[in-house]
């Protein structure tokens, strides 16, 4: 129970874009088209998934042991480096048109917040294997469902009298402070 | 009594009042007829006369030169004095025949009746129905033999006999269903054996009960079904009749034929009989003249080329003030800017009324009325947003090309959008689109 | 282009009588009985709530349309007047003028405006103000006063909603009695109290087929169903669905906000599918959420949800194979 | 040990790292042409489809193949052109700047109306209920035109006509594309006579709706036989190269002004 | 090759191409931690310090770095110097240190430092580049300067924790909440294009 109620607090209530305004560049990046929303939010998740698992090792099995926690930021940033390249190329290898359409945002996956901020967040509530995974596809999937909404009210404000400076950016910005303030309802329910 | 429908449709008042009592009487023919070489869906036809020529009644002065067209005959007899360009009521000026009447309405030799046509073949009947140039005369004047013609794999086995009239104001074909009900019934079995189907259903909406009793106490020498269905708009559509009908559903971008149905207007009907029994080809047709800006409301029989003014001035001409001159119903009919248009094959009506300054137009409330009231369940809002900023490949992966501009949704709109107008710009713009790149 | 001649335009050319302000002003019309209520219960402190939102939400308007230069008779076509009377039914009677007074212009501005006007907005006005002020000023927003028709000296006074949440109304027995609930003889915002009112106001929407009725049929079985299934295994630790459906403001949600026709799914079954998130998202805020109430959150949580529902729910197509 | 222990951790991390990219990078790999690049990054990237092709990307995809011409992006010009050339190594070809122009002169003045017009106001959506002029071939004057043109090149003149800017027009094509009426054509910018009309109403007619139409009088075919022909009551410039200098000012003598020079004064 | 004189070099980083507002980037530190102006400060000039320190090794040793490889140096050059910065606020200034929790190690992640080795620091001098990463750093603070200081004197009534509104005010506690950052630089971006479509319908006219 506790772990589920954990994956869905990482859904809903401690949402990472909505809640700790992470990986905003790809939420406003590619939330244009649902379909590559889709496709965004499932190698993001995928990604902080290993993540997820490849750092806990890394922190508890050498950086730990040998007080090297300092390295932390260094090893991370090296293992999500590494994983995303091999995202993009597989992507790249089996999708053409979703290279295409993920664009520059693939490579930018690994200066997207959210998977770093995952391993920072993970090894700083010293959570333990299984529940580092579980945290890591929650998480991936609130980013997930926060950037589908994202693209599917985008969609829709496309086919707006959006006032001119307005869009793009700004109205969504604005959105997703709408969105943070309904996600609030959530707040309470799992401590 | 268990009346039939289809689902969604609206019910708009219905207006019939006017000239539901009104006997079809003959309009005399006029001075000069304008006959447009081009009244039916598919290619213009080919003029056979020139300048100076004498036609005779019902001579045939254009050859349809494809499968998709229809010939024209004249509708006077008389001399011709051009073949040129003349306004339609489709917008576009259209080559047309100009004929002066010389009154004595002589008839054209070839025009030859047969004395047992049921005894015809198929292949005769497809023929005489090609040679007459009929069209469907609901108004998409779609050519008649063409629906004779069921391709070989598909099977046909009813025949739908379409006596809806589901339009407001229209009462033509209900006079003709109570006047000529001879016709009608022996030109559906004309078509029956044509396309080789086994029953007929005559489908007559609950409005005209008058029409239903009558034909239900008639007896039949072959397989008739006389159906009522609840009254509502568009039942008179092919795809809604059918559902409503049979419970069939034609395919998306298909034809009745698919589901093995054919379906023909009353008024088609009842040319076919006149070409194959009386070699009658299609020179005239019924029509009914109505709205609040007309002083005399009528059903008249008319001949193909008279110019709407002739027609006006028969039924006491136009009131002043009148502002809007619909070819057609209501709801699919098409606005005129002159009345020197010509009758054409696809003409049902003539409306006039008046109307003062359109309300003004608000933003989509989404109160989803067009998509409760859309007879083919499509999401018009949705459509007329993406028509609207251009995403055309949007607009056709959800069904654009389905709607059939029944003007349902627009007539149920609260916020007075042109949704009808939107989504023909859509289909226009995407099919001429898709012709540029199979160029 | 010149006014002579005959007209001419695409078909057809008959129309139905309604209107965007004939409904609008329908909607004004079916939320009188809940204001008559309010007035009832908490006298001048609701009228002055009333006028300074609609103050709040015309001038607001007003100025966005005078900007835009847009028609300023999209000013008086109910919109924002809808707005304003539903913002205000979800206040305490007791907020301070000026907290009211950015209520409404948030509601309008942010709520609607920015996207562009009325059809525009995703979220429902009157909601994105409410549910900003709750987060703004959370202890104004939760301090309710007693009706005047409750004579009780406290100063504090607990709606019953979370009187059962916070204070553990249903093992003490303190629950409030269901005739009050339907009266309307309790706390809590302007225009929830009077759940008769309200009914009334529905049925008049749903007679004249304004709201689509799926909407709130959908929230009430689904709330209905989740509290119901929690009492029938243990009553005497959870109210039951009857009192979660009289009381707080589900009635106004469910018949007045949640079918707000711009910010709800336009098909059919994307109506169910709305209406049911909304009806369960109630439920789990208020049987296991911080919050005693949750209708508010809910329903902005579903408006989020409603452009993709509209996109896959769209009805079949007349001759389209089931599954293509 | 303190400092190599990190040290050694990240080497031993990276190198695992760097050996896993390398293996994966061969696995994986996917050949995209350097040439590729460079045409892209040549090209205007406005993505008008002016090319006969769905974007700049596509072009250049097809321009490496060979199935498209060095020269085929009308609006990057020869400039872009002889870019292209290069990167490719083949020749650019002789480019003609081309400009588009409007055949017609039914401005508000001169066209009559046909009635009350209520529909969208789109030259396209006007077209589809008849047109709100009494000229059925005609500019219908609500700038469809002008919105598509990606370049600024056009505008609606206080007539409610559309010019073109030629400075800055590319001949990109966009406004032949979306004149539902067709009443642009793309021509050499040296080539200043036109005929200014579309109508195949009959000359009497054609006056009526509007003043400037052509009503097939046969001046201008008269005074110049080999450039220009009278057809479906409708004047046609057949080979713009055959109008002598000298016979322009005799065709000019149109009494519906309906053809002439594109500049009223350029001599000669 | 940039070939702007050295003060527009710096300058284009205030407003034209400021990395928040007309680039969009680095978006979420500047929701994150500018609910109050301390925070933002300290933010900003952590995010400087690597930013310009960074763009000069970067600058200096780019000759050295193979193409292929060159992302990965980057952020090898760039986590070395935000380990530098993190140790050095959670020693001197525990307070802001722990207020901003996971977002000073982010730092490495933030797309504007490593947007800017990629698209200046890697083709141009060493001298151009802490120019540029100068002017970058000054837009950067700059923006969260102005976020923060709305966040906070409407969210808390105070300024750098002075009191700044009347005893009257009533704090919008939702403006240092996530909804409040959102919706605030939304609008933010909005006037931002706004103020640049006039200055460009000025100069144009």
């Amino acid at each position: 129970m506790n772990l589920l109620m954990m994956f869905v607090a990482a859904i809903f209530v401690q949402n990472y874009v909505l809640y700790y305004f992470l990986g905003i560049c790809p939420f406003l990046g590619v939330s244009k088209k649902i379909d590559s929303a889709v496709s965004m939010g499932m190698a993001v998740t995928f990604v902080m998934t290993i993540t997820a698992v490849v750092s806990w090792m890394i922190n508890h099995w050498i950086l730990i042991p040998y007080k090297l926690d300092y390295l932390q930021i260094v090893a991370f940033i090296l293992v999500i480096a590494s994983l995303v390249q091999l995202v993009e190329m597989f992507i790249r290898k089996i999708s053409p048109p979703l290279y295409q359409a993920l664009g520059i945002y693939l490579p930018l996956i690994t200066t997207n917040c959210a998977i770093m901020g995952l391993a920072l967040l993970a090894s700083l509530k010293n959570f333990s294997f299984l529940e580092t995974v579980i945290y890591g596809t929650g998480s991936g999937l609130g980013f997930t469902l926060a950037i589908v909404l994202m693209a599917g009210i985008r969609e829709q404000l496309d086919l707006a009298d959006v006032p001119e400076p307005l869009k793009g950016a700004g109205i969504a910005l604005i959105v997703a402070g709408i969105m943070a303030l309904a996600f609030t309802g959530f707040s309470g329910m799992i401590n | 009594m268990q009346k039939k429908t289809f689902h969604h449709g609206i019910h708009p008042p219905e207006h019939k009042h006017f000239t539901e009592t009104k006997k079809l009487e003959p309009l005399p023919a006029p001075d000069k007829v304008f006959i447009p070489l081009h009244q039916h869906f598919g290619a213009p036809a080919k003029p056979l006369v020139k300048k100076g020529d004498e036609v005779l009644l019902g001579q045939k002065i254009g050859k349809s030169p494809v499968l998709f067209s229809a010939s024209v005959h004249s509708s006077v007899s008389g001399k011709v004095l051009s073949v040129d360009g003349y306004a339609h009521p489709l917008g576009k000026p259209v080559t047309t025949v100009t004929v002066s009447n010389d009154g004595e309405d002589r008839l054209a030799p070839e025009t030859q009746g047969h004395e047992n046509p049921f005894s015809l073949s198929a292949e005769d009947i497809r023929a005489r129905v090609k040679e007459a140039g009929i069209v469907g005369l609901g108004g998409a004047a779609f050519p008649a033999a063409v629906k004779l013609n069921p391709p070989k794999d598909k099977a046909v086995d009813t025949v739908i006999i379409n006596g809806c009239e589901c339009e407001p104001m229209l009462t033509a074909d209900h006079r003709i269903m109570l006047e000529y009900p001879d016709d009608v019934i022996q030109g559906a079995e004309l078509v029956r054996i044509a396309t080789g189907a086994q029953r007929i259903i005559v489908g007559i909406e609950d409005n005209k009960l008058d029409v239903y009793k009558q034909l239900r106490q008639r007896d039949y020498a072959f397989p008739v079904e006389i159906s009522l269905l609840k009254t509502k708009y568009p039942q008179g559509a092919e795809k809604n009749l059918i559902a409503a009908l049979l419970k069939r559903e034609v395919p998306r971008g298909g034809l009745p034929f698919d589901v093995g149905v054919v379906v023909q207007n009353v008024g088609t009907a009842k040319a076919v009989w006149d070409a194959v029994a009386h070699g009658k080809p299609l020179y005239e047709r019924a029509l009914t003249v109505s709205g609040s800006g007309i002083a005399e409301p009528k059903n008249l029989m008319v001949r193909i080329g008279t110019p709407f003014q002739a027609v006006i001035d028969h039924c006491g001409g136009l009131k002043e003030q009148s502002n809007l001159v619909v070819m057609g119903g209501p709801m699919m009919g098409l606005t005129q800017w002159t009345t020197q248009v010509p009758v054409i094959k696809g003409t049902s009506g003539i409306l006039v009324w008046s109307e003062e300054k359109p309300a003004r137009e608000y933003n989509c409330i989404g109160c989803a009325r067009c998509v409760g009231h859309c007879p083919m369940g499509l999401v018009p809002t949705q459509l007329m947003k993406f028509i609207k900023y251009d995403a055309l490949a949007d607009a056709e992966s959800a069904g654009i090309l389905d709607c059939v501009e029944c003007g349902s949704c627009q007539y149920s709109c609260p916020a007075r959008i042109p949704l009808v107008h939107w989504l023909r710009l859509g289909k226009n713009k995407i099919i001429s689109e898709k012709r540029k790149k199979s160029a | 282009m010149t006014d002579t001649g005959f007209l001419l335009r695409s078909s057809p050319h008959l129309k139905a009588r309604d209107s965007v302000p004939k409904i609008m002003y329908a909607v004004v019309i079916s939320l009188m009985p809940a204001m008559a209520a309010s007035f009832y219960f908490f006298r001048l402190k609701a009228l002055a709530v009333y006028l300074i939102c609609l103050a709040g939400c015309l001038a607001t308007e007003a100025v966005f349309l005078r900007v835009r230069k847009k028609p300023m008779s999209s000013l008086w076509d109910g919109s924002a007047v809808i707005t304003a009377l539903l913002l205000a039914m979800t206040l305490p009677p007791d907020l301070s003028w000026d907290i009211v007074l950015i209520g409404s212009v948030i509601a309008i501005a942010l709520g609607k405006q920015v996207f562009g006007g009325l059809g525009n907005n995703i979220f429902n006005p009157a909601l994105v103000g409410r549910a900003f002020l709750q987060v703004a000023f959370p202890v104004a927003m939760t301090t309710w006063s007693p009706p005047a028709t409750l004579v009780i000296d406290t100063v504090t006074y607990a709606t019953p909603l979370g009187n059962l949440k916070f204070q553990g109304a249903l093992a003490q027995g303190t629950l409030t009695p269901l005739s009050d609930l339907f009266w309307g003889n309790t706390g809590g915002c302007l225009g929830e109290t009077s759940s008769l009112a309200l009914l009334l106001g529905a049925a008049f929407l749903l007679f004249r087929k304004t709201i689509d009725w799926r909407i709130p049929a959908g929230a009430i079985l689904a709330l209905g169903a989740f509290t119901g299934i929690f009492w029938l295994t243990s009553p005497q630790e959870y109210a039951s669905p009857l009192f979660h459906f009289l009381a707080g403001g589900f009635i106004l949600g469910a018949f007045f906000m949640a079918p707000d026709m711009v910010t709800s799914p336009i098909t059919p079954t994307g109506a169910w599918i709305y209406a049911s998130g909304i009806g369960l998202m109630v439920g789990l805020i208020r049987l296991f959420g911080g919050f005693p109430e949750g209708v508010m959150f809910s329903i902005l949580f579903m408006n989020t949800f409603v452009p993709i529902i509209n996109r896959y729910t769209r009805p079949r197509i007349l001759g389209q194979r089931r599954g293509t | 040990m303190d400092v190599l222990l990190p040290i050694l951790t990240m080497a031993v991390l990276g190198f695992l790292f760097s050996v896993g990219l390398a293996v994966a990078y061969q696995k994986l790999k996917v050949e995209e042409d350097p040439r590729m690049v460079a045409v892209s990054e040549s090209l205007p990237q406005a993505n008008c489809g002016a090319c006969g092709y769905s974007g700049c990307r596509a072009f250049a995809e097809k321009v490496i193949k060979g199935d498209a011409p060095a020269n085929g992006c009308p609006v990057g010009g020869s400039e872009t052109a002889a870019r292209i050339a290069d990167i490719l190594g083949v020749e650019a070809g002789e480019m003609v700047r081309r400009v588009a122009r409007l055949h017609c002169r039914g401005d508000r003045e001169a066209a009559k109306n046909r009635g009350r017009y209520l529909g969208l106001t789109t030259c396209y959506a006007s077209h589809l209920v008849g047109g709100n002029k009494q000229c059925s071939y005609g500019c219908l004057g609500f700038g469809d035109c002008v919105r598509v043109c990606l370049f600024d090149a056009l505008h609606m003149d206080e007539n409610g006509l559309p010019v073109v800017n030629e400075d800055n027009c590319t001949a990109c094509g966009m406004c032949v594309d979306a004149c539902p009426r067709n009443l642009f054509e793309l021509h050499p910018i040296d080539q200043n006579v036109l005929v200014y009309c579309r109508s195949l109403d009959r000359g009497p007619a054609a006056k009526k709706a509007c003043k400037n139409a052509c009503i097939a009088c046969g001046i201008c075919s008269r005074a110049c036989p080999e450039g220009i022909e009278i057809k479906d009551n409708l004047a046609i410039i057949r080979d713009y190269k055959k109008i002598e200098p000298e016979q322009i000012p005799a065709l000019e003598k149109c009494p519906t002004d309906s053809i002439g020079r594109f500049h009223k004064s350029d001599e000669g | 090759m940039s070939t702007k004189s050295l003060s527009a070099e710096y300058l284009k980083g205030l407003w034209d191409e400021n990395p928040v507002f007309r680039q969009l980037l680095g978006m979420c530190p500047v929701l994150a931690v500018t609910n109050a102006v301390i925070n933002g400060i300290a933010m900003g000039l952590a995010a400087s310090f690597v930013l310009i320190l960074s763009s000069v090794v970067v600058a200096s040793i780019k000759k050295l770095i193979p193409t292929q490889v060159r992302i990965a140096s980057y952020i090898v050059v760039i986590a070395t110097f935000v380990t530098v910065a993190d140790r050095f606020m959670a020693a001197y200034f525990p307070p802001i240190s722990k207020a901003l929790g996971p977002y000073i190690p982010l730092i490495v992640v933030n797309c504007i430092i490593l947007g800017r080795q990629e698209a200046f620091s890697s083709r141009n001098s060493v001298g151009r580049s802490f120019i540029d990463a100068l002017g970058m750093s000054t837009g950067f603070v700059l923006a969260l300067l102005v976020l923060s200081s709305i966040r906070e004197i409407l969210g808390a009534g105070t300024f750098l924790g002075m009191q700044v509104m009347g005893s009257w005010f009533k704090p919008w506690i939702i403006m240092i909440l996530p909804a409040g950052a959102f919706i605030t630089l939304g609008i933010l971006l909005g006037i931002a294009l706004l103020v640049e479509q006039k200055t460009r319908e000025r100069r144009a006219s």
